[in-house]
C-alpha cells in the first residue's frame, strides 16, 4: 500500500551508519530532549545564579548582561528557573506519565489479559474517572489531596489514565485478534506469555506515540493548575508555574513567559517527532503485514509482497 | 464499426518507480469477452484502473501507451475527461461487493445515482428504470431491495447490484474485475451466467478479469495470461488452455486437472477416534448490553478417526472456523461435548500440555499467522517451548520440520515479511508439525494463495500425511479442493451440519438441497489438456 | 426495539457511573481542606464558638452518611438545596452559569470542528507540504501552548492595543482560542482518516460512476468519516462540558466552569456536587448521543 | 435636576458580596454600603461621622448613647425611617445573628428606647470604646425586606441606590434610588460591581470594561504609565506580618531569640517597598504614622528596621539553634510578597518548606498550628480595637496571629475596650501591643495602603478609609462619569 519495506529499497544505495541507524528525523528530537534532561542535571554548572535568589531592584528586567534571559518579577534569573525548572517539570511530567501509563496501560493490560470481567471491571472504574473533564478532576482532586508535588503528580497522572487505558485496549483487541495470537494459544502459552511475547511489543510503538503526546501534556496541564492556583508550590520553578505566574505581566516583560513556552513547544514538537519516528521504526513490517483483521479479509492481494510465489 | 471498442498499446503503468504492467496490448470488439488472468500481484487490477482512469495517484502512465476507446484516445490522467466517460461510456464492477458498495447508502440511493449519471428525465421514468435495472440483474423484489442497505443483502445479491449500477448507462465497455471471487461457488455460477446473458442483451464488449481458469474458459472468447505485469501468452481462449505454452500457464492448467484425480483414501486405521464432537453449540459473548448473543453454531456432531481426513465444506460464515477453533480448544463450547482422542475437553479449565501437543491448528490467513517481530527461527521455537519439547536437538529439529516443506536453513533468520505468502502458510505447516500432532486442523489455508502455490502446498501437505499418518480436518469453501484432500466431507450451512459422509458419495449423490446447489455450480471442467505428472508442478 | 434497549442500557450504565462520581465527589469534597464556615469566618467575624454553632446549624458536623443521604434524597426529588455561601437556590445559579457556557461550548465546538474538518478536507483533496504544516502546527499549539496563555496574549492585543474586544465577557476571543485548541485535538486524527477514506473501495466505486467531486467527498467520503468525527467531537464536547476553565476565569464569564471553580474555592458542597452531577451527566448524555448519532449515520450498526 | 442629571453606569470592582443578608455578612464589606446606610461612617480620616444619625451623644460614663435621626430619610419602598425601624435593626442583629463583629458589641446592649421617631436611644451594661465606630457596620433596613425573619433575600436600605440584579461571584447591579435623602445624589444611573475573582481588573479597566477597581501595585504602575487611570489607596493602610506558631509552637522556634533572628534577617523595606511602592511604610505598629493610636517613640525604637544578618546568627548562636537542622513550615496565602521573605530567611541556612495555599486552605492549615512561620496581612478596619481583637485568646479567627493565647493580653485590651478616655485608651492598648513584642508573637513588617485605581473620567471618587464604597462625605453616591 504505502511505502514500500526496507527489503525493497534499491539495492545500489548504501546509507552511512549513522544515517541508517539515527536519521535526522530521529537523532534531532532525541538530542533535544536530551539536552533539556542534561540541562536540568548540570543545572547548578551551567548558571551562576540560583533559581531562587531574588533581586529586588531588578524585577521583570530583559535579556542583559548578568541575566542572558532577564529576570522574572520576583528578579530571578529566568535562564536558571529553566534549567533547574527542567528538572522538577520533566519530573514531574515524566511521573505523571508514568503513573497515567502503569495505570491505564499496565492496569488495562493486566485487566485484559485476565478475561472479559476483569476489563469489565476496570474499565467501569475509568468511566468514572472519564465522566469528568480532566482538569477539573485534576483540580479536585489536587485540592481534596492537599497541595505539593506528590499530590500534583497524582492527579496529572490520574487525569490522563482514561486515555491511556482506551488506546490501550483499542491496541490490544487489535493484536488479540490477529491469529499469532491464537496460535500461541493453541500451544498452550498462557496469558503473560502471550502479553510479553506478542502483544506488547506489537502495541509498543503506539503505546509511546502516546506518551509523547502525554508527556507534554502533563506540563501544559501544570501550569494550568497554577494558573487556577492550586499547582506545585509557589516558589518551585517548574515550566508551569513560570508560564502561568508571568502570563500576568506579558505586557512588561514577554520575555518572562516566552522563554519557558518556548521551551515547552520545542520539547513537544521533539517528542511528537521523536513518538512518530519511533513508532515507524518499530513498526517497519506493520504497514505491509497488517490486515484488516479475519472477518473482513477481502483483499489480502493488497498486502501481499510482490516476489510471491516461487521458491 | 471499425473500431475495436477497447484497444491497448503498450501498456505501462509505474508506482512509485516500479514498473506494475509492462507493454500490455490488446483489443477488444464490440460483443466480445477478453478475460485477464494471472497470479495475484501481477497488474490485473491495475489494467482495469489505467483504462478507467482511476489509478491511484502515484502510478504513472508509459509515455508510449496509448488506450482507445471506440478509436479515440483516452487521456487516463485527465480526470475531467475521464469522469465524463464513467458511468456513461464504460463502467466497471469490482471484486469485493461488501466493500465495493457504499454501506451508508441503500442499494437503490446507489444505482439510482448512476441512473442520473446516465441521464435519467424525471423522478418517474428514473424510478421505472430502476426497477428495470433490478429485474435486469435478476433480484428478487424490487421495492423491497431498494430499501436495504448493501450489509442486509448477501453477497450474491450485492454483486447483482454493483452489476445493475454499472448496467445503469448500458456502457459500450464493462469491466468486471474478478466479479466473482469472493462469493460462494452456488452464486459464481450465477452470477457468469448472467454476465453472459446481459452481454448478449446490451452487446457490450467486456474486459472480465479473473483468476479461476475454468470461469475464464467459459466467458471468454480471448485470453491474455500475465504474469509479473507481463502477457506471457494471449489468444483465442480455447486454443490458449488447449495448448499452452508458457510454463506458467502451463502449471495453471494442470492445477486445475490434478485436482479433478482425487489421490485414493487413506487407510483409515481402527481404534480410538482423533476427535468426538456431539451437539455441539456455540454462541459469541455480546459486548453491548440487551443484544442477543449470536449463535455462531448449533447442534454440531462429528467425528474424526485416526489418520482419516475430514472435509468441512460451507459458505462464508457458515462456522467453520469456529468449529476449528472449538475442536482445537481456543474457544470454550457454549454447550455440547468435544473429546480429543478420548478426553473430554468441552469443560475443562484447562487443556494438559500432552493434549495441545498431539492436536495443533494452522490458520487461513498466512499473513497473520506469524509474528511480524520474531525471525521465522523464534517463531517456530515457541511451540518447543511452550510444550516443553525443547532439548539440545531443537535447532536440527526446526530445520528437519522446515526441510519438510522444502524450506532451507537460509529462512530461518528471515523475519516474516520477507516471505511471501506460499512459504508462509509452508512455514505455519512446518511449526505445527513440529510437535509430531495426531490430529492437524487446517482452517482454509490455502485460500489465501494462488493457484500454483496453492497446488504446492496441498501436495505437500498430503505428502506429509501419508508419512506421519496425523487425522486431519480440513475446512474449505472450494469444492474441488476439499474433495481432493479429503476422506470424507462435512457440509455447513449457517451454523449447521446439513449433510456428511464420504467424499465421492457426497459429491457425485448429494441428498439435501443445500449440498445439491453446492455441487451444480461447480464449474464444468477445462477442456483435456496434456498433464504434467504432480510432482513438476511443485 | 433491540436499538431503544441498547441506547436505554448504554444510558443506564451512564447514569449509575454519574451515581459513583457523585458519591466520589462528596467524599473528594470532604477530605478538602476547610469548610464553608472556613470562609465566612475568613475576615474574622466569627468566634471557634460562633463557628462551632455554625457548622451545626448547617448540619456539617453530622456524619457523612446522613448528609450524603440526605443530600441524594433532596436530589433525585430535583431539588438540589441551597448555596451555602450565597444561600440561594442552586438551581438557580446553575440556571444562570448555563447557558454561558452552552453558548461558549457550542460555538468553539462548531468553530473548532469546522477548521479541523475545513483544514482535513483540505489537505486531502489538495495534498500539499503548506496544509501539512500547518495541521501539525496546530496540533502542537493545543498541545504545548496553554489556553489560558493564548487568552492572556489576545487580551492584551486585540483588547489593550487594537482595543477592537471588551476584556469582560466578550465571546469571541475565547471561543477562537478554545476552538483552535479543539481542532487542534482533532485535526491530525481527522486527516489521517480523511486520507484513509479517499482509498476506501466504495469511494472508488462512486468515482467509477463519474460522479462529480463534490458528490463523491459529501456522500460517499464523509459517511465514512462519520464515526471517528463522532467519537472525536463526544471527547471535544466531553472537555467543553465544564466550559474551559481557564477561560471562563480569565474572560471572567459565568459560566460553569468559573461556578464550580469558585464553589470549590468556597467550599460549598451543595454547588460542587450539583455542578459536578450536572456536567457528568451531560458527559453521559453526550456519549450517548453520539453513539446514537453513530448509529443513525451508519446503518450497520442498527 | 437630579434626574437629568444622571448618566452612566459606574462600573465597580474592588471586593466581592457574599450575601444578600447585610446583617449577615461575616467579612468583607465594599459593596452593601450602597443599598444600605448606618447611622454612623467612617469619615476618610478615621473619624465617626454622622450619617443616618444626623448627630449622636454619648454620656461621660460611655454607657447611654443618644442618636437623632435625619429628617426625610426614605427606604426603597417610600416608607419614612423611623427611630422604630432603627430598634428592629438592632434587636435583629441582637438576637437573629450569629456571627460578624457586631454581634458581641451588641450583646453590651441592655436598653433601647424610642421616645420620639427620630431618636434612639441605646444602654450599655459597661462602656464599649468601639460602639460609634461598629456602628458604621450596622445596617439600617426596612423591617419589611422579604426574608426579614430568616435571611433577607431583597434588602430594602436608605442608600442612594437600590438592591437589584444580584449573580453571585459575577455582578450585582444597583439603580439609582430617586428619593435619596441627599439632594443632587446620585449622579450616575446606576453601578455595576463587578464580583468576579481572578480577572485582570487593571487590563478591563485599561479596556474601559470597569472604572473603579482594586489593583496591586505592579498593576497601579502600568495603569499609571499607560495614562488611563489615577492611582489612590484606601486611606487606613493595611498591615503586612510575620507570625509564629503561638499555640503550639515546634523547637526551636518557641525560642524569643530565634524568631527574632528570624526578623533580624529580613529586609522589611524591601519587602514593603515590593507592596507598596512608595507608598509604603516601614513600621512596626497595627497602625501607620497619623493615626491617633500611633506611637512613634516605639516606632523609632525599631531594631527590625534595618536587616542585621550578624545579629541574627549571634541570636542564633546564643540559642544553641543551627540554621541547617531545620526546616520551617511556612505557610502564606498565594500571594507573591511571601515568597521574599522566604528567600531572605533561607539566607540564614533554614530549610524552608512554603505552601501556598487559597484562602481556605490557608486558613485550615494555620488553625491546625502544625506550621512555624507565616506571613500574611490584614485590611484597613472601621476601628482599631477589630485589630486587636483578633489577638486576644477567644477572639474571632485568631489564626493569622498564630492563635496567641495570653490571658494578660486579653486583660490589657480589654481594659482598653472600656476605658471611655481616649488617652488613657491608646495607652492600654500600647501596652498590650508592647507585650505582644516581647512575647515575639509577630512583627510587623509595615504598612501599605489597597491600591485604588480611578479611571480617567471619573469625577467625585476617592477611596475612603475602609473599603466601603459609601460614606456620609464621600463614595459612590457622589460620583459622576465625564461624557
Ligand atoms: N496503491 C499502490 N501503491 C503501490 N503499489 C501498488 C498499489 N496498488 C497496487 N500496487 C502493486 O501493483 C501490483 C499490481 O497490482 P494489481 O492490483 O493490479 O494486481 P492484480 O493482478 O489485480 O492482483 P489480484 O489478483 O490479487 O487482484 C502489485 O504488485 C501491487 O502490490
Ligand atoms: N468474534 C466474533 N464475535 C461475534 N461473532 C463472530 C465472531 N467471529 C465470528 N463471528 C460470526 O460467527 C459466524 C461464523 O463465523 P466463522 O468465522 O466460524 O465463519 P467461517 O465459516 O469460518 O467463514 P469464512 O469462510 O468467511 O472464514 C459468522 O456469522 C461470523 O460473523
Ligand atoms: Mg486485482
Ligand atoms: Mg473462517
Amino acid at each position: 500500500m504505502s511505502a514500500r519495506p526496507i527489503a525493497m529499497m534499491p539495492a545500489g544505495r548504501r546509507a552511512s551508519f549513522l544515517r541508517r541507524h539515527c536519521p535526522a528525523g530521529i537523532c534531532l528530537p532525541a538530542a533535544i530532549v536530551l539536552l533539556l534532561a542534561a540541562a536540568g542535571l548540570a543545572a547548578p554548572w551551567l548558571t551562576a545564579h540560583s533559581p531562587l535568589d531574588q533581586d529586588l531592584l531588578q524585577l521583570n528586567k530583559g535579556p542583559g548582561a548578568g541575566f542572558p534571559l532577564g529576570t522574572d518579577h520576583l528578579g530571578r534569573d529566568i535562564l536558571s528557573r529553566l534549567l533547574y525548572g527542567a528538572r522538577s517539570t520533566l519530573a514531574v511530567s515524566a511521573l505523571g506519565t508514568v503513573i497515567a501509563f502503569a495505570a491505564g496501560a499496565g492496569l488495562g493490560l493486566l485487566a485484559l489479559t485476565l478475561g472479559h470481567w476483569a476489563e469489565r471491571i476496570l474499565f467501569a472504574a475509568i468511566d468514572l474517572i472519564r465522566a469528568l473533564p480532566g482538569t477539573l478532576l485534576a483540580l479536585l482532586l489536587i485540592v481534596g489531596l492537599g497541595s505539593g508535588s506528590g499530590p500534583l503528580t497524582i492527579a496529572l497522572g490520574v487525569s490522563f489514565v482514561p486515555v491511556v487505558a482506551y488506546v490501550t485496549r483499542a491496541a490490544y483487541h487489535r493484536e488479540a485478534a490477529r491469529d499469532y495470537v491464537l496460535a500461541a494459544a493453541s500451544f498452550g502459552g498462557n496469558g503473560l506469555h502471550i502479553l510479553s511475547r506478542h502483544i506488547l511489543p506489537n502495541i509498543a510503538g503506539t503505546l509511546i506515540t502516546q506518551a509523547a503526546i502525554i508527556l507534554p501534556r502533563c506540563i501544559v496541564t501544570e501550569s494550568v493548575l497554577s494558573f487556577l492556583g492550586v499547582g506545585s508550590s509557589p516558589d518551585a520553578p517548574t515550566w508551569g508555574r513560570m508560564i502561568a505566574d508571568s502570563s500576568r505581566f506579558i505586557e512588561r516583560a514577554p520575555h518572562a513567559i516566552m522563554a519557558p513556552l518556548v521551551t515547552l513547544v520545542l520539547l513537544t514538537l521533539s517528542l511528537s517527532l521523536l513518538g512518530n519516528q519511533l513508532r515507524r521504526r518499530f513498526d517497519p513490517i506493520r504497514q505491509e503485514t497488517d490486515v484488516p483483521g479475519p472477518a473482513a479479509d477481502p483483499a489480502p492481494a493488497a498486502v501481499r509482497p510482490v516476489e510471491a510465489g516461487g521458491c | 464499426m471499425t473500431h475495436p471498442v477497447l484497444e491497448l498499446h503498450d501498456l505501462d503503468i509505474a508506482i512509485a518507480g516500479r514498473r506494475i504492467v509492462l507493454d500490455l496490448s490488446f483489443a477488444i470488439d464490440k460483443g466480445e469477452t477478453l478475460a485477464l488472468i494471472g497470479e495475484s500481484g501481477s497488474g490485473k487490477s491495475m489494467t482495469a484502473l489505467a483504462i478507467m482512469g482511476l489509478l491511484p495517484p502515484n502510478a504513472q502512465l508509459g509515455a508510449r501507451s496509448r488506450l482507445l476507446l471506440d478509436g479515440v484516445p483516452l487521456r487516463p490522467d485527465d480526470e475531467t475527461a475521464m469522469r465524463a466517460l464513467r458511468g456513461r461510456r464504460m463502467s466497471m464492477v469490482f471484486q469485493d461487493p461488501m466493500s465495493c458498495l457504499s454501506p451508508f447508502m441503500t442499494v437503490g440511493g446507489q444505482i439510482a445515482e448512476a441512473i442520473d449519471r446516465a441521464g435519467a428525465a424525471d423522478r418517474t421514468s428514473r424510478r421505472e428504470r430502476l426497477i428495470e435495472l433490478i429485474e435486469l440483474v435478476e433480484l428478487p423484489d424490487p421495492p423491497s431491495i431498494v430499501r436495504r442497505f448493501p450489509h442486509e443483502l448477501s453477497g450474491g445479491q450485492q454483486q447483482r447490484a454493483m452489476l445493475a449500477m454499472a448496467l445503469a448507462a448500458e456502457p459500450r465497455l464493462l469491466i468486471a474485475d474478478e466479479p466473482t471471487s469472493a462469493l460462494d461457488a452456488t452464486v459464481q455460477a450465477e452470477i457468469l451466467a448472467l454476465l453472459k446473458r446481459l452481454q448478449a442483451r446490451i452487446g457490450n464488449a467486456m474486459l472480465f478479469i479473473t483468476h479461476d481458469l475454468a470461469a475464464a474458459a467459459d466467458l471468454a472468447q480471448q485470453l491474455v495470461v500475465m504474469r509479473a505485469g507481463e502477457a506471457v501468452e494471449q489468444g483465442a481462449a480455447g486454443a490458449v488452455l488447449a495448448h499452452p505454452k508458457h510454463d506458467y500457464t502451463r502449471r495453471l492448467v494442470s492445477t486445475r486437472s490434478i485436482l479433478r484425480a482425487a489421490p485414493a483414501p487413506a487407510a483409515v486405521t481402527r481404534g480410538q477416534p482423533a476427535v468426538e464432537v456431539s451437539q455441539l453449540a456455540y454462541d459469541y459473548p455480546v459486548r453491548r448490553l440487551f443484544a442477543r448473543p449470536w449463535r455462531a453454531l448449533d447442534g454440531v456432531s462429528l467425528r474424526i478417526g485416526a489418520g482419516e481426513t475430514l472435509g468441512i465444506l460451507g459458505e462464508s460464515g457458515s462456522g467453520k472456523s469456529t468449529l476449528a477453533k472449538l475442536v482445537s480448544g481456543l474457544l470454550r463450547p457454549t454447550s455440547g461435548e468435544i473429546s480429543l482422542f478420548g478426553a473430554p475437553i468441552a469443560h475443562a479449565r484447562t487443556i494438559d500440555r500432552d493434549l495441545r501437543r498431539r492436536c495443533q491448528i494452522i490458520f487461513q490467513n498466512p499473513y497473520g499467522a506469524l509474528n511480524p517481530r520474531l525471525t521465522i527461527e523464534s517463531a517456530m521455537r515457541e511451540p518447543l517451548e511452550l510444550l516443553r519439547l525443547s532439548g539440545s536437538g531443537s535447532a536440527e529439529k526446526i530445520e528437519r520440520a522446515l526441510a519438510d516443506v522444502n524450506l532451507g536453513p537460509e529462512y530461518l533468520h528471515r523475519y516474516p515479511h520477507q516471505l511471501s505468502g506460499g512459504q508462509r502458510q509452508r512455514v505455519c505447516i512446518a511449526r505445527a508439525l513440529l510437535s509430531e500432532p495426531e490430529l492437524l486442523i487446517c482452517d482454509e489455508i490455502v485460500s489465501a494463495l494462488d493457484a500454483t502455490v496453492q497446488m504446492q502446498v496441498l501436495l505437500m501437505l498430503k505428502e506429509l500425511q501419508a508419512t506421519r499418518g496425523f487425522a486431519m480436518m480440513f475446512v474449505g469453501h472450494d469444492i474441488e479442493i476439499v474433495r481432493w484432500i479429503s476422506d470424507r466431507i462435512a457440509v455447513m450451512h449457517r451454523g449447521r451440519i446439513v449433510e456428511q459422509g464420504d467424499a465421492a458419495a457426497i459429491l457425485t449423490a448429494p441428498r439435501e438441497p443445500y449440498t445439491r446447489k453446492l455441487i451444480a455450480a461447480m464449474l464444468p471442467p477445462l477442456p483435456d489438456v496434456t498433464i504434467t505428472d504432480a510432482t513438476q508442478v511443485a | 426495539m433491540a436499538r431503544v434497549l441498547s441506547v436505554l442500557g448504554t444510558l443506564l450504565r451512564g447514569l449509575v457511573q454519574c451515581a459513583c462520581i457523585v458519591m466520589l465527589t462528596f467524599l473528594l469534597c470532604r477530605v478538602m481542606p476547610g469548610d464553608v464556615v472556613d470562609v465566612l469566618g475568613l475576615e474574622g467575624g466569627l468566634t471557634a464558638e460562633q463557628q462551632a454553632q455554625m457548622r451545626h446549624d448547617l448540619g456539617l458536623d453530622q456524619p457523612l452518611a446522613v448528609q450524603f443521604g440526605d443530600w441524594v434524597t433532596h436530589a433525585v426529588a430535583g431539588d438540589f438545596g441551597r448555596s451555602i455561601r450565597f444561600d440561594r437556590p442552586v438551581m438557580d445559579m446553575l440556571a444562570t452559569a448555563v447557558p454561558v457556557t452552552l453558548r461558549l461550548t457550542v460555538l468553539s465546538f462548531a468553530f473548532g470542528l469546522t477548521l479541523a474538518l475545513v483544514l482535513a478536507l483540505a489537505a486531502t483533496a489538495r495534498p500539499s507540504r503548506l496544509f501539512d504544516v500547518l495541521i501539525d502546527g496546530v496540533n502542537i499549539w493545543s498541545i504545548a501552548v496553554p489556553t489560558f496563555c493564548a487568552g492572556v496574549i489576545a487580551i492584551l492585543v486585540f483588547s489593550i492595543w487594537l482595543g477592537w474586544l471588551p476584556v469582560i465577557g466578550g465571546l469571541l476571543a475565547p471561543v477562537l482560542i478554545i476552538g483552535l485548541d479543539n481542532a487542534g485535538q482533532i485535526v491530525k486524527q481527522l486527516r489521517e482518516e480523511l486520507k484513509e477514506a479517499v482509498t476506501l473501495p466504495h469511494v472508488r466505486t462512486a468515482r467509477a460512476k463519474g460522479l462529480s467531486p463534490w458528490r463523491v467527498s459529501v456522500f460517499h467520503v464523509m459517511p465514512a468519516t462519520m464515526g471517528v468525527v463522532l467519537a472525536l467531537s463526544g471527547l471535544v464536547l466531553g472537555s467543553l462540558v465544564a466550559g474551559s476553565l481557564t477561560m471562563e476565569v480569565l474572560f471572567a464569564l459565568p459560566g460553569l466552569g468559573s461556578l464550580t471553580l469558585n464553589a470549590i474555592h468556597g467550599r460549598d458542597y451543595p454547588v460542587i456536587l450539583a455542578a459536578v452531577t450536572l456536567i457528568s451527566v451531560s458527559l453521559v448524555l453526550i456519549n450517548t448521543t453520539m453513539d446514537v448519532l453513530h448509529r443513525l449515520v451508519d446503518p450497520r450498526l442498527a | 435636576l437630579a434626574q437629568n442629571a444622571r448618566k452612566g453606569v459606574l462600573k465597580y470592582a474592588t471586593l466581592g458580596l457574599d450575601t444578600s443578608d447585610p446583617h449577615r455578612h461575616t467579612g468583607s464589606i465594599a459593596v452593601q454600603q450602597s443599598y444600605v446606610e448606618a447611622l454612623t461612617s467612617i469619615a476618610a480620616n478615621g473619624a465617626v461621622e454622622p450619617f443616618l444619625a444626623e448627630s449622636f451623644a454619648v454620656s461621660p460614663d460611655g454607657l447611654t448613647y443618644t442618636f437623632r435621626l435625619r429628617e426625610g430619610v426614605r427606604f426603597h419602598n417610600g416608607d419614612l425611617l423611623t427611630a422604630r425601624d432603627v430598634a428592629a435593626n438592632f434587636e435583629r442583629v441582637k438576637s437573629k445573628v450569629k456571627g460578624g463583629w457586631l454581634v458581641s458589641a451588641l450583646q453590651q446592649v441592655s436598653k433601647l428606647e424610642t421616645p420620639d421617631d427620630r431618636t434612639v436611644v441605646v444602654t450599655l451594661d459597661e462602656p464599649f470604646a468601639p460602639f460609634l465606630n461598629l456602628l458604621s457596620e450596622l445596617w439600617i433596613l426596612s423591617p419589611k425586606s422579604a426574608g426579614w425573619d430568616e435571611t433577607i433575600s431583597l434588602p430594602i436600605g436608605t442608600g442612594p441606590f437600590t438592591f437589584g440584579d444580584w449573580q453571585p461571584k459575577v455582578k450585582l447591579v444597583t439603580p439609582a434610588f430617586a428619593d435619596y435623602w441627599k439632594a443632587g445624589a446620585p449622579r450616575v444611573e446606576a453601578v455595576e460591581f463587578d464580583l468576579r475573582d481572578g480577572i485582570d481588573k487593571s487590563l478591563a479597566l485599561r479596556a474601559g470594561d470597569l472604572h473603579i477597581v482594586s489593583v496591586d501595585l505592579q498593576a497601579a504602575q502600568d495603569l499609571q504609565k499607560a495614562g488611563v487611570a489615577e492611582i489612590s489607596g484606601l486611606k487606613d493602610t493595611a498591615w503586612y506580618f510575620a507570625a509564629f506558631n503561638n499555640r503550639k509552637p515546634r523547637k526551636p522556634f518557641d525560642d524569643i531569640r530565634v524568631r527574632r533572628a528570624l526578623m533580624h534577617a529580613v529586609d522589611k523595606a524591601a519587602v514593603m517597598n515590593f507592596v507598596g511602592g512608595d507608598k509604603s511604610i516601614v513600621t512596626n505598629q497595627l497602625v501607620a504614622s497619623g493615626n491617633i493610636y500611633f506611637d512613634q517613640a516605639l516606632h523609632d525604637a525599631d531594631e527590625f528596621r534595618k536587616p542585621d544578618l550578624d545579629q541574627a546568627r549571634k541570636l542564633l548562636a546564643e540559642a544553641g539553634v543551627t540554621p541547617e537542622d531545620h526546616t520551617i513550615e511556612f505557610v502564606s496565602w498565594q500571594e507573591t510578597h511571601p515568597q521574599i521573605v522566604v528567600q531572605m530567611v533561607r539566607k540564614l541556612g533554614f530549610k524552608v518548606n512554603h505552601v501556598a495555599l487559597d484562602d481556605i486552605g490557608t486558613q485550615k492549615r494555620l488553625g491546625q498550628y502544625d506550621w512555624d512561620m507565616s506571613v500574611t496581612n490584614s485590611g484597613p478596619r472601621s476601628d482599631i480595637f477589630l485589630r486587636f481583637v483578633r489577638l486576644m485568646s477567644d477572639g474571632p479567627n485568631p489564626v493569622l496571629w498564630g492563635g496567641i493565647q495570653d490571658p494578660e493580653l486579653d486583660s490589657l485590651i480589654k481594659q482598653a475596650v472600656r476605658e471611655p478616655d481616649s488617652d488613657k485608651r491608646k495607652e492600654f492598648y500600647l501596652q498590650a501591643f508592647r507585650r505582644t513584642m516581647e512575647k515575639g508573637y509577630f512583627f510587623v513588617l509595615g504598612h501599605a495602603p489597597d491600591f485604588i485605581a480611578i479611571r480617567n473620567g471619573i469625577k467625585g471618587y476617592d477611596p475612603g478609609f475602609t473599603w466601603a464604597c459609601h460614606w456620609a462625605s464621600g463614595g459612590v453616591a457622589v460620583t459622576a462619569i465625564d461624557a
